[in-house]
């Protein structure tokens, strides 16, 4: 046993994730309970005492506001506390983090995140002007600017800024679709190489196709307790949430001093890992949020991985991959696994823990000890980080 | 019905007004409660000459709702000659190709397509090519 | 000072509110900038490192999600931790639930629970709609049904049930007209009597125009921390948070074994109570949620002040009034301040402590030592108790 | 384009069709993924006869959007005969004033008006006086 765990310690005691992809036949409610039947499963029992619901744009694509109640009533847990959780595309994220707070505090036993986001319910169009709802609406939204073309605006001034070569940033994409391969639970598990980048269709100027991972249907979830507070045997390792945070930058791009620089990233990163006692450089592997692949490169040099402008490299000679240095995005990311939506932050979650655990599959990193987590909404407008660690 | 919002911003949408800090003297685009700069509050009008340069762009294949009929449009960040950066998207480009630093004008334009259904103002700021200005 | 008071007590150590009506001229960000302003003035400079955003519509009325984001950007905050929470017409409640375990956790100082909601960036038939969000969609909204027809059901069936005079439920909003009156804040400052309540025009049968608090617009803010945090020198009293809780029922009220009672809000007082050391009859005065009469009378029958059935009676004789023996709405309530959404809980909050501190100004009630509030939304799906005491 | 979402809901909508628990034989609309008396999963399907008694009932004069053209009507929580209560709109309704107790059976109808529009699926079930039903 690792010698500073305590029985005061908070823990990730279950976890459940649904595959991702386009569940025309599953509503909003169906996904979220077969994420929360796989974490109850997995954590041998453990029914929530409070749950927190993130999610992005149930209100306006389902037309379905009130979801802390919505899923507590359909689990069948109607009583308990349950809020829904809003921070765009790291609302997951922000509820693991409250529910974390909400553990510590001692007023809440057994607290479950859960993530949920239907995209199926509409198409096309209005999904992206409903994602535009995390954008500032009359200064962003309004001039027909969406949150994938925000990130194109800072790849064109990242290439400009730099000199980076254009391919280069098909080393993300790449890298993501190849673990996706090893992840039965990833949207897209066809490998991808750098001809097919180069070919493939633009969507928001330079950021093409396989830059952008798909909003798609899915849920994920995870059961947070008190060590002292669980059953002594439970049927896997504990996860040890040694860090928490969540930081904001201005919303808008254009209100930022420096846009290439996602200082809520920098934050959240820094205080978490202030928590945890460690640096960054101090973890075994690092989920990070490939949104776009103009974000996996911000989100490494945020984190202090590279300096500004040079976490492109990064993904130019393998440390990011499985056998790397710093693995990332080791189930897939955002653009293997898909995006969806609120839930995305729970989904990296989950995939930290079954590596911690040892439960990764083909795609398992060789005992990790301590994983980065970082979650972003938009252009890092909300950052989350977790830092978690095994407990054997 | 959104006529109430967009009547909030017809200066800011029309004409470019945002606010210039009491305390601080910096020009503020969009206009915001607290000042940027110094943190205090900022509530003092400031006509903005509406030249700036092109800091970023993107040209949009794939739209949202309500912005289907202008495909693809190019949206940019531009530095305006005073300091602030503006979201905006780009007309009137001809055939020249944009780049970061080409000098560019506000002008007037029709924004959203849907506008008239939906009862909102639909009009607001572009930038143009500003074929006469200096590069700096 | 009171015995009880411990150094690790979480207090209310600011509060600010706009009034509450049709803010044309104001959008989402400058009433909610109005609210930050004054509580962090009222709490003599505190800035918080934390904000929690309850808000029920802006997502639908707005186009704008991320509130947490905007509004700490907003303030000159960006950087601190800040998201959005969503209970429908709670959510400024829950907002408050969470900025209190935020508190207790002891990993957030000072934070800030603010409620805001816009409902005049749209008009009419698109507001009931976009309220109705707040009930089950698939299966109460789609027929047509409004949180405010739900209300009417139940209304129904109560006085079918327990066989009460109709011009009865009248007493509710010719009390609450009666408070605000002296509330400078609120929206509607003119008496109403039996006779006027008779002839209103009817809405959504048996409910007339004057059982239903009016959706406006409005923003309220409460700074919590823990007492040791504080500077010695405050201007004014504290308001310890006792107990503070939230709960939910089913969502659709066909779902529930008995629609006339109330369960969450039964529950939610119950576990606030419980943590405060208190019974719900210990309180001086009750910040119930009168957002239509109907609810009204079915939270004193929930929170145990009246049998079922009878809580309609407590209306007619005086004792809820600011001279009897359990005051409630005191400044107004939702009916005669408005209902501004997802910040009326936190309207409700300051009211109460304005009462604790003896700042009500024409509705000051006499000394009052603690209160309950109860916030609901939609039929009681959620429900939120906060237990306040003051110290002196 | 709410296609999908309609489709998946068609079963309930136009036949009335929820669950019956095989654990504990509850009968349970709408479907629920756990039953609501013993907690288990139950995916069961259930035809229900579509017969019930009005449980309350009110009569909307201030519409969402969407269901303006029908003001004033009717929306009521019916008992069905197998236990569950369910929301819905009346129809048929004729001089005959609604009442508690009412008997009522299903019927298919129209519910909103500007389903077209938005590709959304609007007949659904309404109630209407079953006149020859026995009150119990
Ligand atoms: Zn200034
Ligand atoms: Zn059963």
């Amino acid at each position: 046993m690792n010698d500073a765990v305590k029985n005061t310690d908070i823990v990730i005691a279950g976890i459940g994730q649904t595959p991702v992809g386009e569940h025309w036949q599953l509503s909003l409610k169906n996904l979220a309970y077969l994420a929360y039947k796989a974490a109850v499963q997995d954590s041998g029992g453990l029914k929530p005492d409070a749950l927190y619901v993130g999610n992005m744009l149930a209100p306006v694509l389902s037309h379905q506001a009130h979801l802390g109640v919505l899923l507590a009533d359909d689990f069948g847990l109607a009583g308990i506390e349950a809020a829904a959780v809003e921070a765009g595309n790291a609302g997951g994220a922000a509820a693991l983090r409250l529910a974390y707070l909400a553990v510590a505090s001692g007023c809440v036993n057994i607290a479950m995140a859960l993530g949920v986001e239907k995209f199926t319910d509409q198409v096309g169009p209005n999904v992206e002007a409903a994602a535009s709802v995390i954008l500032d609406s009359d200064y962003e939204a309004a001039m027909g600017l969406t949150p994938n073309a925000q990130a194109a605006l800072l790849l064109r001034r990242y290439l400009y800024e730099y000199q980076v070569p254009r391919p280069a940033f098909g080393a993300f994409p790449i890298l993501a679709h190849n673990n996706a391969a090893g992840n039965p639970q990833a949207m897209y598990r066809n490998l991808i190489n750098a001809e097919s980048y180069a070919q493939a269709g633009m969507v928001c100027d330079p950021l093409n196709l396989f830059d952008i991972a798909p909003w798609a249907d899915g849920a994920a979830a995870v059961i947070v307790a008190r060590r002292d507070s669980l059953p002594a045997a439970l049927p896997h390792p504990l996860a040890r949430i040694s860090g928490a945070s969540l930081a904001t930058d201005r919303l808008a791009l254009h209100d930022r001093p420096n846009p290439l620089f996602l200082r809520a990233a920098q934050k959240s990163v820094e205080r978490a890992c202030r928590q945890a006692g460690i640096l960054p450089q101090d973890v075994d592997f690092f989920e990070l949020c490939d949104s776009t692949s103009t974000y996996a490169a911000l989100s490494l040099e945020a984190a202090g991985f590279a300096a500004p402008g040079q976490g492109w490299r990064m993904a130019q000679d393998g440390q990011l991959a499985l056998d790397g240095k710093l693995p990332v995005c080791t189930l897939g990311g955002f653009k293997g696994r898909g995006n969806p939506g609120g839930a995305a932050g729970l989904y990296q979650v989950v995939e930290a823990v079954l590596q911690l655990r040892g439960e990764a599959g083909k795609n398992q990193l060789p005992h990790p000890q301590r994983a980065l987590v970082q979650s972003l909404s938009g252009a890092a407008a909300t950052a989350v980080a977790h830092v978690l660690e095994v407990i054997h | 019905m959104e006529i109430s919002r967009h009547w909030r911003l017809k200066k800011q949408r029309y004409s470019l007004i945002g606010e210039v800090c009491p305390h601080c003297d910096a020009k503020i685009f969009p206009p915001r409660d607290v000042c940027p700069e110094c943190g205090q509050e900022a509530r003092s009008e400031f006509a903005f000459s509406g030249r700036g340069q092109v800091y970023s762009h993107t040209t949009i294949y794939d739209a949202p709702a309500g912005y289907e009929n202008n495909l693809p449009y190019t949206v940019a960040l531009i530095k305006l000659d005073e300091g602030p950066i503006v979201t905006a998207q780009l007309t009137d480009l001809g055939a020249q190709p944009v780049e970061i630093g080409m000098p560019v004008e506000m002008v007037t334009r029709r924004i959203r397509e849907d506008g008239d259904e939906r009862g909102m103002l639909v009009y607001g700021y572009k930038f143009r090519p500003a074929w006469n200005a200096p590069i700096k």
